[in-house]
Order: structure tokens, then C-alpha cells, then sequence
């Protein structure tokens, strides 16, 4: 999306590259629009992927701006290494539902009822955001839940309840809103005591470092906050 | 197609009758070819002529173009594919599977017919040790000479005891001694069973010895066939005649004289028509000038080569006819000749053979 | 087809030519490199601890007994392919041969989808299988296995496939006309000379299932003990401890490394 | 050698064995019916306006030029390497074999972490290699090349060294009497020999390196145009339509297999 | 080891001069050969006597285990891997490369010695016409039949115009008339040129004509070597024996009488000590009961075999003494033999030949 002409040659031909988590790809893809259009010249480069990837491909030297993760965790190999501007910020929650298939067979309409033999359940795998998660939510509920699968990430654990392969699943919010039609999202109030905070952070050695502190104030901001809560997050009040 | 079918009246369907028709696009061959059973028939023809694609076709490897059939002991063999039939076969460059040691390689066929592991690895040991490889049998072809090998393929064929034995050059890599001992042992194996036998051979000698008849192919169809002795004394093409070692011409005969090209011979035989005239080239004599003797077969000739051929020299001559002479060392030496040379040659009317052509 | 007189030249480091040893020793540096990058990082002294864990020697053992199962159920469907790909002439080989790369071709999460698709609980077969023989295949060991044998058996079909094409397929001949089925000549002529072929396809079959995650993890789900293989505890672990994902790979890799160096000269010695 | 004798015995069908035949179909079928799978629920009526997005357009194309790069980058270095592996005798040679397999076994992101390590900006060569060349691998079209020939170029190795084991050393020392050199000989009478079995090898290595995911997006990013391959582009699609994900599989699988199904006849009949 | 040497005096190194050990697990080859440059030697042998193993040492394919060397035209040859070496060689199964036509393989080695492709192609096609095999250019081998391969063979290894020619069985697919076109051609084109010939044959004509010199090996070690002549005549080994086709026996000479085991023969010539006696199966005539007649040489003898040989028939006899008589068939049918019968059988003293063993 490289700009060509009518733009003052002042502002050049830069280029602003984001690392965001494969979570973030719709709601991000929109704000780099936005945040083009409002900087004539500037193109956005986005590398979405799994969190704990670009936290290891920053670390290893990769040429990013910006480090938006889907967890403290994940953060936290880049803030270790100094590798970040300044604190990361948390500009999102996600919360979890239980999704449910189309019709949903199982009868599904409470967190207790996934502790049932009869009802299987995917969750997501411990280590990932959304995993570690549900393990807090159905701590708090005090329910044991054995699933027949621990899944390596959200869009997994959702795929298995589109295809109708588990009869419930716990996933996010934003999960539920990006599949409707497909599942039906089941909220819980357990689902409060696990939310998950996604953390932003312009990096230190950022090759375009005035653009990186500038997207990430547009991601903070009402438009950016806006744009975030269509796709399903909870919207973290301004600073 | 010329030769009289001298083919053996063979009873109530014993034995193979076949027509074997393939057509390539630069290729086709069509012969007739009639094996009493018991009887062993040798394939004879110039490199190329169709041997092996005749042995192919009647394996079932080859498919038989539009035309053709094979029928042995008075059944259908064409319909069958290459497994079904009750052949065993030598090939040209033996295939001797190159995983399986020499005993497992003859074991090989009767094992495909059923017999138990063991039963096969004694018939198969036993045969080697008939052939005198008993201390090969462990061995992988890789580690056989040319001539072991063969003898392996050989006995690899004789193993399934076949109806129909198909021969491509069986003895061609053998030496003198074991090729003796190898034929004969062939002929006993061929006379104690009553399948038909064909073989490719191009060993004047071994065709001799071997074969109760001689079918001769060239450029894919039978130029001449009938018994060794018939096929040596009356050669019908330039092939045979090289064959059994002697000169061939055409001509058109008329009483004792016979036109060849410009020249005429006197011959012993009195045909009419069209002829062959042959004669060996231990019978023709040379001469530096115009001799003035009794022979009356004189042309004038050119020295194209000169080679020797066991213990004489074997001249080519080049003029109106092209033919072999050979003569003496101490003659070569005495009328001193030379490639190029020209010289006088001459043959006995009574050293010619002339028959119909 | 026999090797004795290459092994009577000797040696060929003597006077191995140049253009093909550079490039080779290049392609080595190319492939081993990266693994001493990883021995590097690796954390030794945390070593014999993930070692001790049940968790990991579980996974190990899963992966082992899956992939082997699945190069099993390779050779038994996919040697027979290759066979019938290399020798039998019908209309459309040429785009069956092509489809045959269609699991390599793609991206292995979406070949664990079309698995399910197929083979799943709403599956076109697998509400067949459910009904009829009670058999559900995700989230199971059964499943791992087919995941990883659907991933792994174009590597079989077209190297054997290659194999068969470059035989000499005369030995075929003389094995018919000693009575041989095409059945028979294939057992016990065409198979022992294409062996270092079919070899070469099992290795690359059996290292391709050990290494499989993405159709696995989609097929089969993950769950310690059934469907949790060495690559899916990497995965995981990558997630949170990238060294210990580092171990947990080396682990892998020095078992299939010992497996295999073990196992092949003494196989492909023997045709 | 010859495949005339075969050809002359025609086709195969008529009898071919079923102990190969059964087991062949079922073959064909495990792999080809999670295909139907995927066409069933593919959103045929979207598709047209899938293939108008430049983007698509833009990774498949990415696609194609980089596996077919990684495929002539493995041949380059891979068929050396299987050469020595064959017919070279050194110490260590069964373990150089089995370490060839390395990058098989390696789950793919774990191959992409390790090429960062090693050709990584920090990586133990990349900093040389910045440093001396101005080059720089990772993030980049040359990283995805790179990524792609690491996880591929085993299928390449490992194929053309079974087919190099199965071929008759006797035509390298009748080259030899011709004053061929060894490296002479190789070029014109053992890799036409091969062929096949290089074709074949050839063939997976592409497929593979088409269908790299873990190892490209880990060791060289996501970046549209520049490093975002279709499997890449397939992952995303995953994240926020699935449907979109199967279309773009399929655009994928379809062009590779017309690629494929157009190239491989033509390539293997020559020998 | 026990035949004079009759080797040339080769001048100055030019030729070849080798002492050939190999060593295997099961076989010892140890031969010492000398080929004078322009000479052409046989290698003649029982199979398996190690003639290939020869020619694969010569040529660099088979290592020389210690104690062996080769000297070409005074040049060490033995430290040269096999593509330095500047000879051609024609291989017992031929090993053309499948995937070339018959043009390219023959152009092959021309290319190898950096020849551009016109001009290999142009030698080759060349060659290719002088064997007859214009035609056959494009064909691949797959395609060629047994012979017309064997040919491409053989131009292959003249195309490299080497210093010395090795020759496994290079006529033995050939046709009769093919072989005698080729065997000249060879001749010929070795005529031309003066590098040393080393030629494998079993075909004891093929080894008459063509070679100056014949060295016979048994079990890895020469048993005899000589002109063709003397080789002939003066057999040394049962093997030379059924080779030049002579009864051979081992006996000690005393003036005329010559003990053979229990039997005593007189000759005409008048060695002592430990000889050879030899004499032809058309020398031996046999009888029903004990003839009176002149033949000196009698001795009773059992039937053991009858086979055709030619136009006669060969009657193998067992007895004191192991031999073949040939009779002719009338002969046959006249005396009624059949294998198992005891006859009486005799040679005559002129037709008897001894000679030092
Ligand atoms: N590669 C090998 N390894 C072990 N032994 C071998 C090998 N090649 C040949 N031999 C054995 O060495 C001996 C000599 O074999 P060689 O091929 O030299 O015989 P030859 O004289 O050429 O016979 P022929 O006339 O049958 O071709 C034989 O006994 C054979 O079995
Ligand atoms: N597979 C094939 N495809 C096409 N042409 C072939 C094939 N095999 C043989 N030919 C041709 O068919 C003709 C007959 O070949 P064939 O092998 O039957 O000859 P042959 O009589 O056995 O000769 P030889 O004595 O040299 O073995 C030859 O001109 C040969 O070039
Ligand atoms: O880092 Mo993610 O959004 O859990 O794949
Ligand atoms: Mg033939
Ligand atoms: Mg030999």
C-alpha cells in the first residue's frame, strides 16, 4: 500500500510495522486504515501471528514498531529484554462465553453443565491466553471439567464447536461475535473473574519510532476504542 | 517364404503352431511357425530380423498384433497372459533378478508354481548341481561371471519344466567346454520331455547340432526353412549362404549353363528357370594372368580384402559378382596379392551346386 | 542392479568432484546449522529434569507408536498406489498422480478441517462409522494415527512411485514367464529391487508423522496421554517457556536421529 | 531400463492384482475424499469475488515464486548431498543420513526459531552476515526462500538418495572407460538415470515448501507482498473467516495440482 | 604357466606389460599379460576363470591388489582411476546408456575428450554407418535388438580412439554374416592404429582370426599362451583340448611308446619324459570286434554318449581313456552303436601327436 505522488515529500515514504496478535487481525487492519489516511506517505506493514512468536521474533532482532500481544505474558520476553518504549498499556479485555454449536445439541446453558460426562467440552490448552483463562473461571466456579481437548489456540477451540466435533467450547467474546451465525456465545458470570488484557507497546529501537508512539495513541483513542468494541472487546477506559 | 515347407506333419495338434504377427511403426514381423512336439526348431536370422520379438510374442510379453495366434498341444495360447503360459524362457541378457542369490533364482519358478520352499531350493539345487554351479548357489548375480550366469538363466528356465521352451542365444556366453556339456545336457533334457523347443541361436554350429529344423527370419518374415543338412547344402539367401560358408548368386539357368549378371556358369546340375548357383570359396582359384586350364567359370575380379579365416586366408573379392575365395597362406605368399589387385578367378563346374530358386 | 563392482572402485572421497561435494557439504551446513543454533540455546542444566517428567516421556512415547503406526498404514495403502501410479496406464493418471500431493500441498490445519469434515462426528463418512461400527475417530489415539498418515503418505506414494519408474521393469517379464502373478512378481521381484525407494519413502513418512502438528491438532485434538504427540507439547511450550521447547524438540530430534541412524544401513544394506 | 517391454505389455487394468488394486483405491481415497470434504463446504458463491483481491493474487503468485525457488535452491544443494550420501563411503555417514532428516522431524516453528538463531540479525551467522554483506534474511522474500528450501529440501534429499541406491553403478564405470569423470558421469548418465526419482523428489519438495507455514511465518513474517505466502495468507483468513480459509485452500491446492498434472508427464517420460 | 613364453619382444615399452593380481574372498587372479603395441592377444577361459576380472583391472574398475601393475607404451597405467586411462572397452552386457540413442552414446566418449557436440556427433554417426547401423542412429537401446546393441558397444569404445582396446565377447551376439562384417572392420581399424588389443572370446574361430596371440586362463592363473597355431596343435589343458577341438592325454614318453595310464601308444614322434599326446575324433576309428588291421593304438572303450556335431556324429567314449570319435552317420548306422555298448577303438600312429608336457 505504498503511497506514489501528491504527497508532500516532507512527510517521505515511511513505513510503520506492527506486530499484533492473530486475535487483533480484523480490528487492527481497520485502525492501520485509519491511521493511513490520517498520515499521507505512511504505509502500515502488519505481521499478525501467534503473541509468543513475535515476542521471540522481536527479541530475535525482527524490525518492529509497534507489539500489541494478547497477554501480559506474552509481553513480557519484550519488556524483559528493554526492548520496549515505556510501560506497555493495556488498551484491551477480552472475556470468555461458552460457545455452543448451531442448535446446540448438548443442551448447553450454564458452566456447570460442561462438568457433565456426557458433554464434551474443548478448552483452550493452558499455556495459551485463553486457556489460562478458563482455568481461572472455572476455579472460581469451583467445577472440574474434563475436556476431551486442549487446544492450541481460540480459533482451534472454536472450529472444533462450528464443526459440531465437541458440543461446547469456553472462547472469547470476540470469537462468538466473529463466528455468529455459526455459534451461539453463552455468557457466564464467572467470566469476570478471568478476563484477559491485551497490552501495546511502541518499541524502543523502532525504526519509524515517532509513527510507533503515534499508533498506539490512535489504538487508545475513542476511534481506535470504537473500532475494538465492534470486533467484541471489552474497552479499557481511557488512561 | 520360398523355401518348401519341409514343417513336420504334426499330429492331432501336439506341439506349437503359431502365427506370430507384430507390427511396429519401422518394424513388422509375420511368420509361421510349426514345432512338432519334442522337436527343437532354431530361429536363425541377421541381427534385427525378429528373433526375439517372435520368442516374445510367444511368451505373452509381446502382444500379438491382429492376425496372429499360438496354439499348443491343440490349445489356445494367445488368450493367455505371460504367467499362465507353460513356457519357460532364456532371455538374451538372462535377467537374473539381482536380490536372490543362484539357487533362489531357479527356485524362483517352481515356487510359483507351489512347491513348498524346500521342495523348490532342492529341484533348484539340483539343477545347478547338473549344470556344475553347485558351488555358486549361494551367490548373487553380481558376483557370477557372464557365463555362470547364464548357465543360471538356463537352468532358472528348465526349472518349471515347460511345454514350450523359448531359447534366446542359450549357449552364446559359454566356452568350448561347458557349451559341449551344457548342449548335450539341453539335448538329453529336450529328449526326455515331449514340449515343443525354440531357440535363437547364431551358431551355425549349435543350430546344427541343436535343431531338428532351422527356421530361417529375415527383416521379420521366413526366408527359408527345412532340415540342417538341406539349409547348409542349398543356402536361398545371402544370409544362409554366409551362414554355412559358401558363395550364393542368382541367375536364370538353361541346361548346363547359367546367366549370372554378365556371367555364365557351367554347373554339374541341369536346372531351368530361375536358380541358385553356390559354391564354396575353398573352390574358387586365383590367378594372376588369364589361366588356360579346365575350369570354365572365369571372371575377372579386384582384390577388396584380405583376412585370414583359421588356417587359410579368406580373400574378398570384389567385379561382376562379389565372392569369398580362400586360399592357402603359401598360395597368398606365392601370387603375392594385394588389396586392389586385379586378378583372375575361377571355380570347377563340378565344385557348383545349382538348385531352383 | 548390483553394487559389488561400485564397492570394488573404492572409496569415492579419493577424487569426489568438486561441483558435487561444495554444494553438498553447503546443503549439509544448510540443514545442520540450524539444529546447532538450537544446541546453543538449548538450557542443559533444566535437561534432566523435563526429561524426568511422565509428561514428556508420554508424548515421546505417543509420537513414536503414532508415526509408526501411520508409516505402517503408508505402506500398506501407499506402496500399492505408487504401484498402480507407476505401472498401470487408465484415464486421468496423470491428475490422480497430481492429486496424490494435495495433503503436502495444503496447510496442514486445513487438512485436519477436511478431516473432519470427512471423517469428524458430522462427517460425511464419519456419521457412517459412528452409526454403524461406533467408532469416532477425533480426539483419539485412532485419530492421531490418520491425521498423521493422511499428512504423511503423498512423501511414501511419490518417492516410491519415483522408485518404480526408474526399475527396470523386464525382471517383471522374466518373472512372468516363470509362472509369477503380477502379485507374485511384485512381492518377490519389483519390491526387493525398488526397496531403497520404498525405504527412502518410509523415512521420509515416518519423520514427516513425528513431526506432524498442525492436522493432528485439528483432527485429534490434544489431550495429554491420547492425542498429545512430542511436536503439540512444543507448540504449547513455545507459548510460555521457549526454552523448554527447545529441550522438548531436541529430545525428539535425538531420538529419531538414533532411531533412524540405527535402522537404515541396515535396511537398505540388504537388496 | 527400458520401460518399452513394459509399455508393449500394455496397459494393466485388465489384470491387475487386487491385493494392489484394493488397497491402492482405498489409498486414493483417504487422501482425495477429505478434498471432496473441503469442496462441500467451500462458499462456491463467494469465490469469484476471493480470486478479484489483489491480495490473493499477490500471496499465491508469492506463493509459486518462492517454492519454486526453494525447489531450485534444494536441487542445487540437495541433490549433491544425496549423491555423496549415496556413493561416497566417510565415517559418520549413517549419521549425517539420519541428521539429514533433522528439519523433518523439527516442528516447523521450532525450524523457524532455530533458523532465527542462526541466520537471525542476532542469529550466530546472520550478524556475519549483516555485517560483512549488508544481507539481512529474516522478514524478507529471500527469508521465506529460506524457510521453505530448510523444511523442504529433506524430501528432496532422502528421495533422490533411495533412487541413486536403486540405480545400476555399472553405467558410472562404463562412463568411466569413456574417459568420463566422476563429475561428468554423474551429470549425463546418473542424473538422467535418476530422473525419475529426482522428478519425484522434486515434486514433494515443491508441495512442501508450497505448503510451509510454521517455519516461514516464524522465521520471516507475515508481511503482505512480501513474506505472506497462501498458507500464510490461510492462517489469517482462519483467524477471522473460516470460509475464507477453505477458498483460499483450494485456490492453492487447485493451481498446484494443474501445475503438476501439466509439468510431471512431460518431465518423467524423458528418461 | 608351463607354455613357453612366446610373448614378442615388445621395443622400447611400447605396448601393454601387466602383472595382474586380484584377490578375493573365493578367487585369485594373478596373470602376467604383455600385448605389444599393434598386437592383438586373446584371453581365452573357462568361465569364471577370471577373463573379466582381467579386463576390469586393466581398464581401473576392479582395484589391483598388491604385487599388481600395469605399464602402457612404458607409462604407468596402474595409478590412474579409470577415466584417465586411455582405453576403450566393450562390456560383457553391453551397458549402453538407456536413456541415449545409439548417436549419443557412441558420441559419448568423444565428448568426454572435449570434443565439441557437431563434431562427436559427426564421429559417431560415422561409426555408426561403418557397422551398419545408419538407420538405428535415433533408436534408444531399449528399442535396438541384441545384436545391433552389441555393435553400438563396440563403436562406443572405438569412438574414444583409445591406446588400449579391451573387448569382453565383442562378436558374440553378432549374426554370422554381421560377425564376419564386424570381425574385418575390427581388424581393419586395429590394423590402423597401433595400440594393444586385449580380447575376450569363447568362439575359438573368433580367436584365430583375430588375435596374434592367444593366452589361455584357468582358475585365475595362464595355462598356456602362444600363436593360434601353435596353441592349435600343441594343446596343454583338457580345456585347449575341447577348445581346438583334440583328444589331449598326459602320458610318459619313452622313444615311440608313450604310457598313457594302462594303455601304450605309439607316436610318431620321439619324445621322453613327461608328454602330451593329441590327436583329432576324426583320427579315431571303432570298431564292433577287435580288428586286426594296422592301427597300433587299440583299446577297448564303452559307449557314453552320441550327439550330431556338424555333418558327422560324435561318439563319446568312456574306458581307460576318456575321448571323442568322430564318425560319420553312414559309419554309424553300419556299426549300430548305442550308448552303453562296449567297442573297440583305435588311432593310428601318424595321426597321433606328442609333444613335451
Ligand atoms: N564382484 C564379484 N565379487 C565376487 N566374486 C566375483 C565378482 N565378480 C566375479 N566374481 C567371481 O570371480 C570369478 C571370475 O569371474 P570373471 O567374471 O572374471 O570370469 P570370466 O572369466 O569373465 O567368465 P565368463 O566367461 O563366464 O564371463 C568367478 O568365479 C566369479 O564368480
Ligand atoms: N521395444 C521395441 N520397440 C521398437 N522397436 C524395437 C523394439 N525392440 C526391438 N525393436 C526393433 O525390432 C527389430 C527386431 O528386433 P529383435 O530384437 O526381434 O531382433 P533379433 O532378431 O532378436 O536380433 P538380434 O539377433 O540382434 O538379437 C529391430 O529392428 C529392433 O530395432
Ligand atoms: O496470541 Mo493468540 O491471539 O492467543 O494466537
Ligand atoms: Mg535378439
Ligand atoms: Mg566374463
Amino acid at each position: 500500500a505504498g503511497q506514489v505522488g501528491g504527497t508532500p515529500a516532507a512527510e517521505g515514504d515511511r513505513t510503520l510495522t506492527v506486530f499484533a496478535a492473530a486475535s487483533l487481525t480484523g480490528s487492527f487492519t481497520e485502525i492501520g486504515w485509519a491511521f493511513e489516511a490520517a498520515h499521507p506517505g505512511t504505509a502500515v506493514r502488519f505481521n499478525f501471528g501467534s503473541s509468543a512468536t513475535l515476542a521471540q521474533q522481536i527479541v530475535q532482532g525482527a524490525p518492529a514498531d509497534v507489539f500489541a500481544a494478547a497477554s501480559p505474558a506474552t509481553m513480557k520476553p519484550v519488556t524483559d529484554a528493554s526492548l520496549a518504549a515505556g510501560a506497555p498499556v493495556t488498551f484491551a479485555r477480552n472475556k470468555l462465553r461458552i460457545a455452543v454449536p448451531a442448535g446446540n445439541p448438548a443442551k448447553v446453558d450454564a458452566l456447570e453443565d460442561l462438568a457433565d460426562a456426557r458433554v464434551k467440552v474443548a478448552l483452550c490448552a493452558r499455556q495459551v491466553p485463553c486457556g489460562a483463562a478458563a482455568v481461572k473461571a472455572l476455579d472460581a466456579a469451583g467445577l472440574k471439567v474434563t475436556p476431551v481437548t486442549l487446544e492450541q489456540d481460540v480459533k482451534a477451540t472454536l472450529t472444533k464447536v462450528e464443526l459440531g466435533e465437541v458440543d461446547a467450547a469456553l472462547v472469547y467474546q470476540t470469537d462468538v461475535i466473529a463466528a455468529a451465525g455459526k455459534v451461539k456465545g453463552i455468557a457466564f458470570p464467572e467470566a469476570d473473574q478471568a478476563v484477559n488484557d491485551y497490552p501495546v507497546a511502541a518499541l524502543a529501537k523502532a525504526p519509524a519510532g515517532d509513527l510507533a508512539r503515534r499508533f498506539v495513541d490512535l489504538v487508545l483513542s475513542r476511534q481506535g476504542r470504537q473500532t475494538l468494541a465492534a470486533a467484541g472487546f471489552e474497552v479499557v477506559p481511557a488512561p | 517364404m520360398t523355401g518348401p515347407s519341409t514343417g513336420p506333419s504334426t499330429g492331432r495338434g501336439a506341439g506349437l503352431r503359431a502365427r506370430l504377427v507384430v507390427t511396429r511403426p519401422s518394424f513388422a514381423l509375420d511368420i509361421t511357425l510349426e514345432v512338432a512336439a519334442g522337436e527343437v526348431v532354431a530361429l536363425l536370422g541377421p541381427n534385427g530380423a525378429g528373433k526375439t520379438t517372435a520368442l516374445r510374442a510367444l511368451a505373452g510379453l509381446t502382444p500379438l498384433s491382429a492376425g496372429g495366434t499360438i496354439t499348443l498341444d491343440g490349445l489356445p495360447l494367445h488368450p493367455l497372459p505371460a504367467e499362465q503360459r507353460p513356457i519357460g524362457m532364456v532371455f538374451q541378457n538372462y535377467l537374473l533378478f539381482p536380490h536372490l542369490s543362484a539357487l533362489d533364482n531357479v527356485a524362483f519358478g517352481p515356487r510359483c508354481q507351489g512347491a513348498s520352499k524346500a521342495e523348490a531350493r532342492r529341484t533348484a539345487a539340483d539343477l545347478l548341481r547338473r549344470i556344475g554351479l553347485a558351488e555358486q548357489a549361494s551367490a548373487r548375480p553380481g558376483r557370477l561371471s557372464g557365463g555362470q550366469a547364464q548357465r543360471v538363466a538356463l537352468a532358472r528356465a528348465l526349472a518349471v519344466r515347460p511345454r514350450l521352451l523359448l531359447l534366446d542365444e542359450p549357449l552364446a556366453a559359454l566356452d568350448a567346454h561347458t557349451r559341449l556339456e551344457i548342449r548335450s545336457h539341453l539335448r538329453r533334457h529336450l529328449a526326455g520331455f515331449d514340449g515343443a523347443t525354440v531357440l535363437v541361436t547364431h551358431d551355425p554350429l549349435d543350430a546344427m547340432v541343436l535343431a531338428d529344423r532351422l527356421v530361417v527370419v529375415e527383416h521379420g518374415s521366413v526366408v527359408q526353412q527345412g532340415g540342417p543338412a538341406e539349409v547348409a547344402r542349398r543356402p536361398r539367401t545371402d544370409y544362409v549362404a554366409r551362414l554355412v560358408g559358401l558363395n550364393l548368386f542368382r541367375g536364370v539357368a538353361d541346361g548346363h549353363r547359367v546367366e549370372v549378371g554378365e556371367l555364365t556358369f557351367s554347373t554339374s546340375e541341369q536346372p531351368a528357370g530361375a536358380v541358385f548357383v553356390a559354391f564354396s570359396p575353398a573352390a574358387v582359384a586365383l590367378y594372376r594372368s588369364r589361366p588356360d586350364g579346365s575350369p570354365r567359370n572365369l571372371w575377372r575380379a579386384r582384390i577388396d580384402g584380405i583376412e585370414r579365416h583359421g588356417d587359410n586366408v579368406r580373400v574378398h573379392l570384389a567385379g561382376p559378382i562379389a565372392a569369398f575365395a580362400d586360399i592357402t597362406p603359401a598360395a597368398l605368399a606365392d601370387l603375392d596379392l594385394a588389396p586392389g589387385q586385379e586378378i583372375w578367378a575361377s571355380v570347377k563346374a563340378t565344385e557348383t551346386h545349382a538348385y531352383p530358386a | 542392479m548390483t553394487t559389488s563392482p561400485a564397492t570394488e572402485r573404492g572409496g569415492v572421497t579419493g577424487r569426489a568432484p568438486w561441483p558435487l561435494v561444495v554444494p553438498a557439504l553447503l546443503g549439509l551446513a544448510f540443514l545442520v546449522l540450524p539444529l546447532a543454533g538450537l544446541l546453543v540455546r538449548a538450557p542443559w542444566s533444566t535437561l534432566p529434569r523435563r526429561l524426568a517428567e511422565p509428561q514428556v516421556l508420554e508424548a515421546l512415547r505417543l509420537s513414536l507408536v503414532t508415526a509408526s503406526l501411520a508409516t505402517a498404514v503408508c505402506l500398506l495403502l501407499g506402496v500399492p498406489l505408487a504401484w498402480l501410479l507407476a505401472r498401470a496406464s487408465f484415464p486421468g493418471r496423470r491428475l490422480v498422480r497430481a492429486l496424490v500431493t494435495v495433503p503436502l500441498v495444503l496447510p496442514p490445519v486445513v487438512g485436519g478441517v477436511a478431516l473432519l469434515l470427512v471423517l469428524g462426528r458430522r462427517g460425511l463418512l464419519g456419521q457412517w462409522l459412528e452409526g454403524t461400527f461406533g467408532i469416532t475417530l477425533p480426539f483419539t489415539t485412532a485419530g492421531v494415527v490418520v491425521a498423521e498418515a493422511f499428512v504423511a503418505m503423498p512423501f511414501l506414494v511419490i518417492s516410491v512411485e519415483g522408485a518404480l519408474r526408474a526399475a527396470d521393469p523386464r525382471y517383471e517379464e522374466a518373472a512372468a514367464t516363470l509362472g509369477a502373478s503380477r502379485w507374485t512378481a511384485f512381492r518377490r521381484v519389483t519390491l526387493p529391487l525398488v526397496m531403497p525407494g520404498v525405504i527412502a519413502g518410509a523415512v521420509l513418512c515416518w519423520a514427516r508423522a513425528l513431526g506432524e502438528f498442525g492436522a493432528t491438532i485439528t483432527f485429534a485434538g490434544n489431550f495429554p496421554g491420547t492425542t498429545q504427540t512430542m511436536p503439540l507439547a512444543v507448540y504449547l511450550a513455545l507459548e510460555t517457556e521457549p526454552e523448554a521447547a527447545i529441550v522438548l524438540s531436541l529430545v525428539l530430534l535425538a531420538v529419531s536421529v538414533v532411531i533412524l541412524a540405527s535402522l537404515r544401513d541396515r535396511w537398505t544394506s540388504s537388496p
